[in-house]
Order: structure tokens, then C-alpha cells, then sequence
């Protein structure tokens, strides 16, 4: 991370977004073990070991790589979650960040809006592919209200950094909301009402794309 | 966690080394994890590509071979596997004629298998036609949820679909066919005890030492309801009912597989068909043909499950059609 | 104790009933506890008659059929069948050629069997040879002793000389053929846990979490020695090196078997496979045919054995010709 | 039971025999997790089940029977153990009774000197059926020493009772030698020097059988 912390940023840089992912893969490798207890009580015991998987194969991708500006960085790491992953946060999460990268194209840095929009189409990527609406207890559920907390401080003027820390405390609001929830989609609507007293796994790691991304955008 | 294996992380790659050395007529291809059949089949035949999380053994790859599929692709542990596996298995195996993929209701594999043949039809041009079973009746079926997990009934598909394209069908047609087997089949499974997943290294659910899951899935996710052990011809009952209950099998002929998840010896297999066998009877079901053994399993659970198919005389030709892979065998 | 069963003292009786109904090819005699092919073997063909405890299936009743035996006696859970059983397969089978008892040596197979081959020259005429197994490497063998176990080479005596007896060819060549192979194999096995007799309700030996018995019986007879639990391509060297400083396999081609005990899923068998493989290449091996699965077991035994046939042209042959059993299938 | 406890017996009736049979079925009954624990520790836990099954077989069988002499009674037993218990002790007893019986013939009466003999023949029956010498580790460390005792007992003019008593008594020291052994014969062997310290499983049954013979000859 070269961004320089004493600077409030306005736009979100290659850099910011490196550090973005990195970020994002040191707290899913701290949390892995969290993420795969969670998924044990109603899912299949592998959403930690699953992208964490992911996110190391990224790390190394970017190692080295000198991608020219936002969208090929993120192309690079939905391509690489995409054939890395599996299950059903692999096509999830790939696919949240090819369109997040084929909205921001070939830009060095992203203006607020600019990040919205990429957010928003990141969020429709994942909602085509998997068809779920919020309340159905997925990762849906906390990437919906991050992304229009995202929008709101911006069009309320706020700077990316509080944009980011209000994503990231809707995430995990909405995240937390999954508990009482019966999950309608993925593993755990097998389970009919006995998924209801627990957090959906798929949106904790949401919630914690969101911290990352805060913690880019000091 | 007492396993026959090396690390918990290298058991896929160690067992496909292992599948690769035990069978001539496949060919592995490491670096994608798919599993081929050694030889070409011939120009114009449909090509047939299915997969899934590892630890099902024989599925896929077990099924890999003249008259089943063409490739399997073999996804980490419990976990759909990639499509650029999928990818590179669609446009290995496309003989001209397209490729069905088959695929077992889990959002997972859908999702992994739709990326994998969007990118082959617009990548290539190559026609791409699935199949998603869903016969796992201990699911409720709804629009509204995922649906029924794809079970037992997906080795059916895979023979029958395999000989119908191996007899040169079209796409549109093996297709069909395999959609057609896919609904007429229904499962249900019990759990005596959990399997254990290498990287986890503790049985998935806990079971106490009198109770069984009934209605467990083939990755441990939980059944219908947690009950006390019982005896064999109980134990039928309770995996027949709902099936039973779900499609009616007395109007046409129906083949039934005994599946062994894995931890079972054969010995238990039998006593359980036996009495599988007494309530079909009982029930005017008639038995064209039948399988025990261990065709889907989930690592080491102790357990079984039962698939019924409703076949008319065409499937049932079908299935009797040749077929030569490490897991089913006849004709040739 | 968790087991698909009804009760410990029907299991044996059960199982025969599913093999029964699963397999039209096969013929039960639920009195004697005999399996028989179903089809009348023709007339001056050898009679292939074997049996054993149960709890070790498929082997022998998943071996009767076309190419392999003509009848199967099955005695209770791991004892040996009584001479009455072996008497009335004997007198069943014979198309005025003889029979051709095979026997894994256990003090009480091999006096069963001889009771009952003298009752049969004695009460009918009946000409009846035998083999007797001998192949595990566990065992010290002396003249002074039992001598070693009978265990995996006796899917190979059973398959090839069922090859032979197929091809018309006479008693006295079917039995020197068998014991040929019989003194050509060699196996070893190792158990991870022990499996449960029904009778008993409690594992047979007690096996600590870190502990694996090198050398283990297919009735859980303990083994060589007790060492701490290690990776697959270790425990391949383990039952490796005794076998190959027994016989040398490198003066013809070699059929390898990589056999599960009952409890351990086919991936971890695959990855076994896939360490054996490379130990014999680097020894110099060549393996001409393989088979990884359950073929001989010992209830829920978690393990594997590994068997090793030094096998020359004739015996690959043999080992190549058609066969239909519920066990092994190919060429028809 | 018929026999008249008050006198002491110069002959062995068919009585005597049927007495003998009724005995060994109750002590197998009793002892019969006793033996399977023996056969648990050096051979694979069935000896108690093999030997029960037999003898429950036997009391069936003899139930409402009426054979004419002591050789048609022991040929039944030998018979039915054979056919019912399988495994190493199937034939050895059932050859010990079919050997007997042989050498009783249609008699319905044995003095000492023809038990003797009749004894004699069925330890040959087990030593060629099983090729055990004494000192394997088997049976007949303890079949040998109780036949070799009664003939003694009877050159020296005993009674059957006494006799009986002494083979009982042989047979029980024939078995305690077993302890410390090897055994070179049976599953045992397998166990090498693995199988000294344990007492041999079917040394304690024949110790039973002869337990049984004395408690028919009261
Ligand atoms: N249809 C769907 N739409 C959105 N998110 C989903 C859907 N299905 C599953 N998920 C998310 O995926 C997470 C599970 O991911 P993971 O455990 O890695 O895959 P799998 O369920 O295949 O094992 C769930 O917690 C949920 O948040
Ligand atoms: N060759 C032999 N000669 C005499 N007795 C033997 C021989 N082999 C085994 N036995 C006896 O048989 C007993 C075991 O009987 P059992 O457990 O019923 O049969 P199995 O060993 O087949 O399970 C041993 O304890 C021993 O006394
Ligand atoms: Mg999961
Ligand atoms: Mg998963
Ligand atoms: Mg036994
Ligand atoms: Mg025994």
C-alpha cells in the first residue's frame, strides 16, 4: 500500500484497490476458520477454506502483475476467484468483481459515483447469477444495503472514507439481519426453518470485503 | 480422523494419480483435474461432460467411459469444481454434435457449469445443453428455494444419456432423454454416522450412538429429522414412504439402486435390499432392474440411500445398453 | 454398534435374501446357504465351488457366475461353513468333471472343506480337488504352524481358474492351474480401525486414534505389529517391502489388487493406488492389469490390502477372459 | 436325567450318555461369553457363539430322539455339531463324537475299558483331523491328559465316577499348561509369541466336556 494515510482521498486509486484486495485476503485468511464454523451449522463446513483458497491464488496472481488500471486489476482477481474457488461464493464473488471491473474500464482511479456505479453493477452481476433478493438470507442480503450506503454518502458529499465505513457498518447490519432469517437460497434452504438462529456465512465475508475496503481508504 | 492419505489438502490431486494408474481406458488430465475417456469417440457423438465435488467416488469419474460420459471434472473436496474445468472439458470432448452437461442440483455447481457453457458458446461457438437432477425427495420442492439436491438418480442419467448419444442421437434429443430420466427418479438416504472431510478433520454432524439422520445429504447437510436407530426393514420403510408417496412407480417398470454412502460394507447393503425389495413388492412396484453397492457416496458416512427410477422400455434398453467404465460394466 | 441390519443373528440369513432378489444371474439355496449361478454350467465342465465366514463380500457369493465359481457356501459371520453346506455344493455343481474346492487357509476352512470332499468321494464319487490360499505375508509360514492366511490371491485363483474350468479344460489341470496361482501371490494388509462382528456389538480390537496394525486379518486377527498411524505413501512402503522381499515380481508381468477392508471410501483406495503404483515402477514392477476396490473385506474394517500376482502370459489371459459376477464383470 | 444318583455305576448307560450331553449343553450355555473372551484375546471371538450354536443344535435334535444304543446317540451329536458349528471346533468336536460313537457301536452299555477305548478313538479322530501334537496350544493339550487319565484311573480298578473325576481334573491341568505356550496350531498361531499368556479357548471347553462326563456320573 503506497497511499499516503495522511491525505483524505477524493477518487480511489490502483493503489487504494490493491490494498483493497489485500486487505480483504488478510482478513479472510484471519477469519477462515470463522467462516467454516459458520458455514458447518448450515451449509457444508468450506466457505472459509473456499475463499481463502481464493484469495491466496489472487495474491500470488497480483504478485508481480502491473495491471494498467482498475478494471484489469479486478478482471485479474474475478477471473482468478472464478477458477479458484468453486462453490457457490466462486461464481458469486467472480462475478462481483468482473463487473465491477467492466465498469471501471481501463481508469487509473474511480470518483465516488464512479464507484457506486461499479458497486451497483458488481451487486446486479451477483444477483443474476444467483437469483436471489434480499431476505433470502445470502451474501445479498449485506451487499445490498452496502452498496446503497455507499451511494447515499456519496450523493450526500460525504468523502470515500466515510462512504466506505458506512458500507461496511450496513453490511454488517445486514449480515447480522440473516440470523433470524430462513434461508431460501443456497445449501441452507435445505435445512427449512432449523436455518433460522444462524448468520449466513456468505454474508460475514461481505461484510468483511466492505472492512477491507474501509480499511484502503484510511 | 484415520484416513488412507497423504495431507488433507492433496488428497484430490493423490487420488486422481491413483485413477489415472488403475484404468488404461481413461486419461487424467492433472493441471484441469478431468478425467477422460483414452479414446476418441467417434465424430458427431454428443459429448457428455458431468462433475462435482469430490468424494462421491465412483461419481463422476467412475462413470467415465464407453456408453457413460465423455469427461469428468473433479472439484475440491464436497466443492463444485470450476468452469474453466467445465470449459476445457465442453471443448475437449465436443465431437461437432454439442455437449450436454449434467449436473446435480447444488447453487454451486449450477452456477460453476452456466459460467462454464456460457463461455463455451460464446468462446467457440460449441452448442451447450444441461441436464439438473433433483430427486433428493428429504427436500422440500418449491419455487422459492434451491430446489431438491441432485442425488442417486444422476448415475441413471449418465448411463442412459451415455448410451443414447454412444447410439449417435443428437443433442436436442440426448438432452431430452436425460431431462426425462432426471424427473422420473427419486431419493431418499440415511446417515448412521457422519463422514469426515480431510481439511475439517472431524466428522461433519454429530450423531449420538442411538440416533440416525434420515434423509442426510450426500455432503452431510442435514435430513428431515434426526430418529432413533432401527432395524433394516424400518429403515426401508422410512426411506420408501416418501418416495412412494412423491411418484408412482407401479405403471411402468422401475430400476432401483441400493446406494452404500461410503462406510457400509456390502454385507449391510444386502440386508437393507432385501428389505427394500419385500415393501416394492408389497407396494405392485415391479423391478426391472436393480444396483447395490456403492455408486454415490459421501467419503466415509455409514449409511445408504435408495433411487427408484420409473422406466419405460426405452430406458430400460437404454440401460442395458453396453456400457465399459471403472464403475459399471457390461455388454463389452 | 450402528449397522444396517435387523438383528446380529439374522444378518447372514438377510443378506442372502437381497443377493437373492438383486441378482437374477444368481441362483440361492436359503436351507444350505449356497449361492449358484442361476444357469446350468455345461455338461464336463469343472464345478468351482468355495465359501467362507461371512462378512467378507463380495467375496465368495459376488464371485459366482459365468467365468469364476459355480457356487458359494456361506457360514456365519466370520466361520468357516460346515461340511454338509460344502457337500450339497459339491453334489449341486458336478457335471461329471469334478469339483474344484477352493479354500482359504483357516484351520476351520480347510477341515470343513476336507469333511466334506471326504464325504463326497466316499457318498457319490464325486472327484473333488482343492487349493488351498495361502498368500498372506503377515504370517511367518513354517511347517510347524497353521501356516500363512489365505486372503486376496484367492480373488485371482477364482477368477482364473473359473477362466480355465470355462474352457473345458479337466480337473487335474483346473487344480494345478489354481494352486499355481495361489503360490504366485502375495498380500498384506493394514487396518486403520477395527471392524464390529454383529454378534459381539463392540469392535474387535481396540485401535488407539494415533495406532494403525500393520498386518492386520481379514478377521481382525492382529498383525505384524502395532505402529503409529502414518501417510499413504509410507503405509504403501509398509505393505510393500515384506511382499517384495518375499517373492520377486519382476520376471514377468504382475496383476496388482488394491483391495478396501469395508470402510474406507474408494477416493482413499485411489490414493493408495497411487503410492503402490509408484513403488512398484520404481522396483521395477510391471503391472499388467489392476483392480482398486472392495473385493475382499472384513465388515467395517477401515484399511487396505494390496496383493500382488506374478502372472505370466498364460494367467494374464485367463485374467482377460470373459467373466460375469456380480463382483467382476468384462467381455459380456 | 434318569440315572439313580444312589448307585455308583460299573457301565456307562445310554443314560449316563444323554446325561453327559444335557451337562456339556448347560456348562457351554453358561460359559459361553466366558469362551468367546478366551477366543477373543488370541483367535477372533467366536468360540463361545460356535460352540453354543452346536450344542443348542444338539438339545434340539436329542429332544423326543430314541436311539437304540450309545454309538446312534453320539453319531447324532457328532453329526450336528458338524453341520452346525463350523469354524476349527465344528469338525474337531464333531469328529471327537463320530469316532466315539464309531467305536461304542449299537451297545447300550460301556464298561470303563470300552469308554477307555471309545475316548482313545475320538482323541485319533481330532489328532488326524487337526494334526495338533500336545504342547500346540489346542484342544488337545487337554483332550490327551483327560483320555490318558481315565484309562489309567480304570487299569487301576476306579470307578467310572472316580475316573470321570480324574479325566476332569486332567483335562483342567491340561489346560492351565496352556497358558504360558505358543501356539503352533488354529488362529492362534497367526499371533506367534504374541499368543503366550492366554489360556486356549478350546482347552476350556474340552475341560468343560470332561467337567460335564463327571457330573453325568455322579
Ligand atoms: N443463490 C445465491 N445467491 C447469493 N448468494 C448465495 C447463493 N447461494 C449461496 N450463496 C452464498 O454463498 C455462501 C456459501 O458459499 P460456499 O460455502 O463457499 O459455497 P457452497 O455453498 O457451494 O459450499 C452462502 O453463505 C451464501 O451467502
Ligand atoms: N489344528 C487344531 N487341532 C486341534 N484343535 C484345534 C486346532 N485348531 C484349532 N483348534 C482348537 O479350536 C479352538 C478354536 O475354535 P473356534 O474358535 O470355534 O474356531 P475358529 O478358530 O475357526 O474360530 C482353539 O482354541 C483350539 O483349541
Ligand atoms: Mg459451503
Ligand atoms: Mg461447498
Ligand atoms: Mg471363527
Ligand atoms: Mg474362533
Amino acid at each position: 500500500m503506497t497511499a499516503d494515510p495522511s491525505v483524505t482521498p477524493s477518487t480511489l486509486t490502483l493503489d487504494n484497490v490493491r490494498g483493497w484486495i489485500t486487505s480483504f485476503h488478510t482478513l479472510v485468511t484471519e477469519q477462515k476458520a470463522y467462516l467454516t464454523e459458520l458455514d458447518s451449522a448450515i451449509g457444508d463446513a468450506d466457505h472459509g477454506t473456499n475463499l481463502s483458497r481464493g484469495m491466496d491464488a489472487v495474491a500470488t496472481t497480483l504478485d508481480g502483475a502491473a495491471p494498467a488500471g482498475i478494471g484489469e486489476l479486478l478482471k485479474g482477481v474475478g477471473m482468478t476467484l472464478v477458477s479458484t474457488v468453486g462453490g457457490a461464493s466462486g461464481p458469486l464473488y467472480g462475478t462481483f468483481f468482473l463487473r465491477f471491473a467492466a465498469s471501471a474500464g481501463d481508469a487509473g482511479t474511480l470518483d465516488g459515483e464512479a464507484v457506486g456505479t461499479a458497486l451497483t453493477a458488481g451487486l446486479a452481476g451477483v444477483v443474476a447469477r444467483g437469483k436471489a433478493s434480499v431476505g433470502d438470507k445470502t451474501m445479498v442480503d449485506a451487499l445490498t444495503p452496502a452498496v446503497t450506503a455507499w451511494g447515499d454518502a456519496i450523493d450526500n458529499g460525504a468523502t470515500l472514507t466515510d462512504a466506505a465505513t458506512a458500507a461496511r457498518d450496513a453490511a454488517r447490519l445486514g449480515s447480522d439481519s440473516t440470523m433470524p432469517l430462513v434461508a431460501r437460497k443456497g445449501r441452507a434452504s435445505y435445512l427449512g426453518e432449523r436455518s433460522a438462529g444462524h448468520l449466513d456465512p456468505g454474508s460475514v465475508s461481505t461484510t468483511l470485503l466492505f472492512t477491507a475496503l474501509a480499511q484502503a481508504l484510511p | 480422523m484415520k484416513k488412507l492419505i497423504n495431507a488433507a489438502d492433496t488428497v484430490v490431486a493423490d487420488a486422481l494419480l491413483g485413477i489415472d494408474a488403475a484404468h488404461p481406458a481413461l486419461r487424467v488430465d492433472h493441471e484441469h483435474r478431468i478425467i477422460y475417456r483414452a479414446d476418441t469417440a467417434r465424430p458427431n457423438k454428443v459429448g457428455l461432460v458431468s462433475g462435482g465435488g469430490s468424494g462421491h467416488e465412483p461419481l463422476h469419474g467412475g462413470f467415465v467411459g464407453f456408453g457413460m460420459l465423455d469427461a469428468a471434472c473433479a472439484g475440491e473436496m464436497f466443492t463444485s469444481p470450476t468452469p474453466d474445468q467445465m470449459f476445457e472439458a465442453t471443448t475437449t470432448v465436443d465431437r461437432g454434435a454439442g455437449v450436454l452437461h449434467i449436473i446435480k442440483n447444488y447453487t454451486g455447481d449450477v452456477m460453476n457449469f452456466e459460467m462454464a457453457a456460457e463461455m463455451a458458446e460464446a468462446d467457440t461457438g460449441i452448442l451447450v445443453e444441461s441436464v439438473v437432477t433433483h430427486d433428493d425427495v428429504a427436500v422440500q420442492d418449491s419455487l422459492y428455494t434451491a430446489g431438491r439436491r441432485g442425488v442417486g438418480v444422476t448415475v441413471f442419467v449418465e448411463k442412459i444419456a451415455g448410451a443414447a448419444a454412444e447410439q449417435g442421437r443428437d443433442l436436442r434429443s440426448v438432452a431430452a432423454l436425460a431431462r426425462r430420466v432426471s424427473d422420473s427418479g427419486r431419493s431418499m438416504g440415511v446417515a448412521l454416522t457422519s463422514g469426515t472431510v480431510p481439511a475439517v478433520g472431524k466428522p461433519t454432524f454429530d450423531l449420538p450412538d442411538d440416533q440416525m439422520e434420515l434423509g442426510v445429504g450426500i455432503h452431510g447437510e442435514p435430513g428431515r429429522e434426526r430418529v432413533p436407530l432401527a432395524g433394516a426393514a424400518q429403515i426401508a420403510d422410512r426411506l420408501l414412504e416418501p418416495i412412494l408417496a412423491d411418484l408412482d412407480f407401479t405403471r411402468s417398470g422401475t430400476i432401483v439402486m441400493l446406494n452404500g454412502l461410503g462406510g457400509s460394507p456390502l454385507i449391510e447393503l444386502y440386508v437393507m435390499y432385501a428389505e427394500v425389495k419385500k415393501i416394492l413388492d408389497r407396494a405392485g412396484v415391479d423391478v426391472a432392474r436393480s444396483l447395490v453397492g456403492n455408486y454415490i457416496t459421501s467419503l466415509d458416512m455409514a449409511g445408504c440411500s435408495v433411487t427408484l427410477l420409473a422406466a419405460d422400455d426405452e430406458l430400460i434398453t437404454l440401460w442395458d445398453a453396453p456400457v465399459e467404465t471403472p464403475g459399471l460394466r457390461w455388454g463389452r
